[in-house]
């Protein structure tokens, strides 16, 4: 395993998540789709969201997209921001913070709706 | 090894993969309103427990919202088929494969949006 | 005291596939990786293949994959490593013996980006002037030694061997911002292509490994913003 | 074996080679033939800078660059080489400016100039700013500036190809080299009209030093065997200030600046030795205080070093104008320049003797300066000789682009005026053999330890202070040494990458070159520039102003002969800064 920094794990989760919300995407897309099909097909595909388990995969989700989201603005920082390319370990790190605080109390929120 | 100048073909730039590049930023900036306003209110404030066929009829009852999840569409599927392609890109190295998996990738992409687009154009709400 | 060596060896006219051997040597604390590589070489196995020259950062020669992260072994000091330290050939380069590795793909791409100032006018009879300030634009990149590190350490060169790698494009960068060079077009021509910076993922993993302290990354935005500005 | 034709082989790509290679390119077919990548030649960790009475900072004039350098070298300086040497280093340096090489720039937008050691104005009345560079990496940013151009000129190399021998074809012209190839073992003959050795220097035949482990007098070597003399090989430069135990240098650059040099007990002891030039003396003299500093006792610590003092010049100046040897510095001390006191030790550097070249980079071999057809030589391992007894800094910059450049001129001609001269049927032969037996070795000597030996045994009795008795006694260990080599074993069978073979062809040349070294300063009794000998401490022009050149003869036997100075325009007087 190659000993990377900040940049490197940053983007190994970026590209994660980024492949993971464009599946949840593709599937997300479908069933909405469904919806053509009238009421009925409709809500009885997406009972299956409130399954438990798809639940924590939502949260997962939110975790994804959250991050892929904040990771994104540190590389758009870092490709047009002339200072950011220097300070892209602070902006990792400031968005690690961000991340907690934007995610802990939604999947607090989300999980005692289980 | 014995070596002059040669050695490599002289690469020429297409335009393409800085218009895929800065399309990526673009799109990523503006789904920073459109994803994060759309997860917040469908899956933050309220949940996969109220969303049902008549949260969502009610919701495309409103241009806005119509609007709003057209662009989120447009934004997402281009977005995130574009990022695909480029991973296609980067792990795929036989040609075969990577035309046989951009070909799906490509079906898939268009599918979706135009499928998608579909529904929220032509979506007429039906009482349940 | 006692340093442990874990090198990676392949000799492909005696062995199917790499494999770890490990040796024991006394070092100092202020020896360097190249220091015990020699004691190997010198006093328990002559057969040990790695390059070397200058033996303090100069020359460019050693780059190798040093406890995980790409280094020159004659600046990597067990002081700073500890006394357990894997050594391995750098990385997407076909290997020829040991933790020799073939530099010719490497400068193959060195060479694709015209590294050389291009300025078609008659020449002054004395120096071409140019400002302090102009000087320092791109003072950064001529520091390069072409050791390879960067490129190297680049997760998207390990899949794209095509892609021209961070130390082409810091090759370039020095003439592209070069007041006195006139090619900078067609070198932001051919690092627009496909595998030009848009491979460049801001990994930085190549400013992490560049010996140099370049700022990799950085003279790899710089052309990026440079090729959009130019044609968006 | 291979057989390649070429009009031209350039042996060695540093800063000389390249020169000489971008010049002939063009209108030759070259090969450069090369046992590093080019751009891993030791001139890359050239440091200070390259000089020319440029004039762009203060008023200067070649000539007055050229009795600097005639008095640095203790007039055995050959003064037509230093003429043209100091003339044409300014349109040299012009030329490399066009090229695209990014010196450090003044206000003004010219190409700035520092001071350093020996450089003055007006005929010694104080130190003049006549050193371009490029921060502290003149010498990085000559190499890659050469390697660009060779890029451009699209020259054909030979990566990681060892030169070992020189082919002559019977009536008496060079008539190519034999190689052999690092990456398979296998043996080259490059065929050709003219053969430019162009090889480096060969510090590795001392302990500490500056110079790469590489740098083992090959070329210098190579010629030598086939009967060529050696001229001035008992000059050999140290370097004040090295980094303490292991040797890498601290630029000059660093006194140009205002660095100081303090003993133990803080001293500025260079205001004893050289009251007006201070620190920027002359290396040979600045070496010798530092050793008589130690001798007396009042080396730091009491021991064998001294301090390079850079506190006071700032960070700024400090980080942009030394930021490299900072980086040593810091990387190799774990100390911070700006801050503390840095350890320093003389260090073996330069050989100011070599292959015996006139101002056309033809290889000469005897007192009348009899060309060789077809051989050449340039860059460090060449004695044209512009350095005499003591290189100045930055002259050997100066030296491997002016007559690298001249050499490739003069081959230019050469190779339209002449024929491939025949190639004797047993070219490789000696080179075959060579191996053949080294493949074999099984003996019990260790190539590593002779050349331990070999290198601390150089350092104290042929190194900055000499004496018959220790040169004598250094005769004898060489005898000893070679003895030995006779024994040698190697592991490596291999042909792939086979380094240990490659080791102990380099300690052949070693010997050799020390061989020739220690002959030539036993017989020069008096001391003058880079050789001291404490028992005939003066300089004596009666005796002694004149060239060695040292042959080998085929039963091994070191024969010196010597040939005349030319003196031209400066009339040697008694050497004081
Ligand atoms: C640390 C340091 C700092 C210095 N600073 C300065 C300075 O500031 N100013 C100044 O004027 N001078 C300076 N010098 C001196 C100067 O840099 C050198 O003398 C000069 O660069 C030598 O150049 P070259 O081309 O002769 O040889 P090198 O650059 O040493 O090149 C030798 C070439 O020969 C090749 N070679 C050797 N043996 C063989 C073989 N058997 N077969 C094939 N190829 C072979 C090598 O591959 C290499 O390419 C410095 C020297 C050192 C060591
Ligand atoms: C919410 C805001 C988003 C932002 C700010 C954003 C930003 C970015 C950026 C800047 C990149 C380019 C990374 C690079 O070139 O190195 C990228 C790549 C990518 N994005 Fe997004 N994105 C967002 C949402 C999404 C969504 C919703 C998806 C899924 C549909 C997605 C999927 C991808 C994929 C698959 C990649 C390619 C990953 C890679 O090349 O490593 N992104 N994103
Ligand atoms: S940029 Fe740095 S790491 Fe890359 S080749 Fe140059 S010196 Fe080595
Ligand atoms: S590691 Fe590679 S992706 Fe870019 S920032 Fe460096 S070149
Ligand atoms: S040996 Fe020259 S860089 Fe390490």
């Amino acid at each position: 395993m190659y000993k990377g920094g900040e940049g490197y794990w940053s983007w190994i989760f970026h590209r994660i998540t980024g492949v993971g919300v464009a599946l949840f995407l593709f599937i997300h897309v479908a069933d909405t789709f469904i919806i053509g099909w009238g009421p009925g097909v409709y809500n009885a595909v997406t009972s299956l969201y409130r399954n438990p388990v798809f639940k924590i995969a939502e949260v997962i989700l939110v975790a994804a997209v959250l991050y892929h989201a904040l990771n994104g603005i540190r590389v758009i920082l870092v490709d047009f921001w002339g200072e950011g390319v220097l300070k892209q370990r602070s902006i990792f790190w400031a968005e690690v913070v961000v991340f907690v605080i934007l995610f802990v109390p939604t999947a607090i929120l989300m999980l005692s709706r289980l | 090894m014995a070596t002059n100048g040669a050695g490599r073909p002289r690469p020429r730039g297409s335009g393409f993969e800085l218009y895929s590049w800065l399309f990526m930023r673009i799109s990523g900036v503006l789904m920073l309103i459109f994803l994060l306003g759309h997860l917040y209110i469908m899956h933050i404030i309220n949940s996969v427990e109220v969303v049902n066929y008549n949260f969502v009829a009610a919701r495309w009852g409103t241009p806005l919202w119509r609007t709003w999840d057209l662009i989120l569409l447009l934004l997402a599927a281009l977005h995130g088929s574009n990022g695909l392609r480029i991973l296609i890109d980067d792990y795929i190295h036989s040609h075969g494969w990577r035309v046989v998996a951009l070909a799906v990738l490509y079906v898939l992409a268009i599918g979706f949006i135009l499928g998608g687009s579909l529904v929220l154009f032509t979506f007429q709400p039906v009482a349940s | 005291m006692k340093v442990k060596l874990r090198i990676k060896r392949f000799n492909p006219q005696k062995d199917r596939k790499p494999y770890w051997q490990e040796f024991e040597v006394e070092a100092e604390k202020t020896d360097r990786v190249l220091d015990a590589l020699h004691q190997i070489r010198w006093y328990q196995d002559g057969t040990l293949g790695f390059r070397r020259s200058c033996a303090h950062g100069i020359c460019g020669s050693d780059a190798m994959l040093i406890n995980g992260k790409n280094r020159l072994a004659c600046k990597a000091l067990f002081a700073d490593l500890g006394d357990y330290v894997t050594v391995e050939p750098l990385r997407g380069l076909p290997v020829l013996k040991d933790l020799i590795v073939d530099m010719e793909p490497f400068f193959a791409a060195y060479r694709a980006v015209k590294p050389y100032l291009i300025n078609n006018d008659q020449p002054p009879l004395k120096e071409r002037l140019q400002s302090p300030e102009e000087r320092a634009r791109f003072d950064d990149t001529t520091k390069c030694i072409l050791c390879a590190a960067c490129t190297t350490s680049c997760p998207s060169f390990w899949v794209n061997r095509d892609y021209l790698g961070p130390a082409a494009i810091v090759n370039a960068h020095r003439f592209i911002f070069d007041s006195r060079d006139q090619a900078a077009e067609e070198r932001l021509d051919i690092l627009a292509s496909r595998d030009g910076v848009w491979r460049c993922r801001t990994i930085f993993n190549c400013t992490d490994a560049c010996p140099r302290g370049i700022q990799v990354t950085k003279a790899i935005e710089e052309v990026k913003r440079a090729i959009m500005y130019a044609k968006v | 074996m291979k057989y390649h034709t070429y009009d031209a082989v350039v042996v060695g790509a540093g800063g000389a080679g390249l020169r000489a290679a971008i010049e002939l390119t063009d209108v030759a077919s070259v090969a450069v033939v090369t046992k590093l990548y080019p751009t891993r030649s030791h001139t890359g960790a050239a440091q200070g800078g390259v000089c020319a009475a440029l004039g762009n900072t203060e008023e200067d004039h070649w000539e007055w660059h050229m009795f600097d350098t005639v008095k640095g070298g203790d007039y055995l300086v050959d003064q037509d080489a230093a003429e043209v040497m100091c003339r044409e280093a300014i349109d040299e340096i012009y030329e490399l400016e066009h090229m695209g090489l990014p010196f450090n720039r003044t206000p003004e937008g010219l190409i700035d100039q520092r001071r350093f050691g020996g450089h003055t104005r007006n005929f010694g009345e104080g130190p003049v700013r006549r050193a371009c560079y490029a921060a502290d990496r003149t010498g990085h940013m000559i190499l890659q500036t050469m390697y660009q151009q060779s890029v451009k000129h699209d020259v054909h190399f030979y990566n990681e190809f060892h030169v070992f021998d020189l082919i002559l074809s019977e009536d008496g012209r060079a008539a190519g080299v034999v190689a052999y190839e690092l990456a398979t073992g296998e043996i080259h003959i490059f065929h050709a009209k003219a053969v430019l050795f162009a090889t480096g220097g060969f510090g590795r035949a001392f302990r500490v030093t500056s110079n790469a482990q590489t740098l083992t007098g090959d070329g210098m070597a190579v010629v030598y065997r086939r009967g060529i003399p050696l001229e001035d090989m008992e000059f050999y430069q140290f370097h004040p200030t090295g980094m303490y135990k292991m040797g890498i240098l601290l630029s000059e650059a660093a006194r140009g600046e205002g660095a100081i040099l303090r003993n133990g007990l803080g001293e500025r002891f260079m205001e004893r030795y050289a009251p007006t030039l201070l620190d920027l003396a002359p290396r040979d003299m600045v070496t010798r205080a530092i050793y008589q500093e130690i001798r007396e006792g009042r080396g730091a610590e009491g021991k064998d070093y001294v301090y390079l003092d850079l506190r006071h010049l700032g960070k700024q100046v400090i980080d942009e104008k030394l930021p490299d040897i900072t980086d040593f510095v810091r990387t190799y001390f774990h100390i911070d320049p700006a801050k503390d006191l840095v350890p320093i030790q003389p260090t073996a550097h330069y050989a100011m003797g070599g292959i015996p070249t006139d101002i056309d980079g033809r290889v000469v071999v005897d007192e009348k300066n009899t060309p060789l057809p077809g051989l050449y030589a340039a860059g460090e391992t060449a004695c044209v000789s512009v350095h005499g007894a003591n290189r100045l800094g930055t002259n050997s910059l100066l030296d491997i682009l002016v007559f690298g450049r001249r050499a490739g001129a003069h081959m230019a001609k050469f190779v339209k005026e002449n024929d491939l001269p025949p190639l004797p049927k047993d070219a490789g032969e000696r080179v075959q053999a060579m191996l053949d037996s080294l493949l074999k070795a099984n003996g019990h000597e260790s190539v590593a330890k002779i050349r331990t030996d070999l290198q601390r045994d150089m350092m104290d009795l042929a190194g900055v202070y000499r004496t018959a008795e220790g040169l004598t006694k250094m005769q004898g260990i060489l005898g000893e040494l070679r003895e030995r080599y006779q024994h040698i074993g190697l592991q490596d069978r291999g042909s792939l990458f086979n380094a240990e073979l490659v080791d102990a062809v380099e300690l052949g040349f070693l010997l050799d070159c020390s061989e020739a070294l220690v002959s030539s300063a036993l017989a020069r009794e008096e001391s003058r520039g880079g050789h001291y000998r404490e028992d005939f401490p003066k300089r004596d022009d009666q005796r002694f102003l004149s060239h060695t050149l040292a042959y080998k003869r085929d039963n091994g036997q070191i024969e010196l002969r010597y040939k005349p100075v030319v003196i031209t325009r400066f009339q040697p007087k008694e050497r004081k800064y």
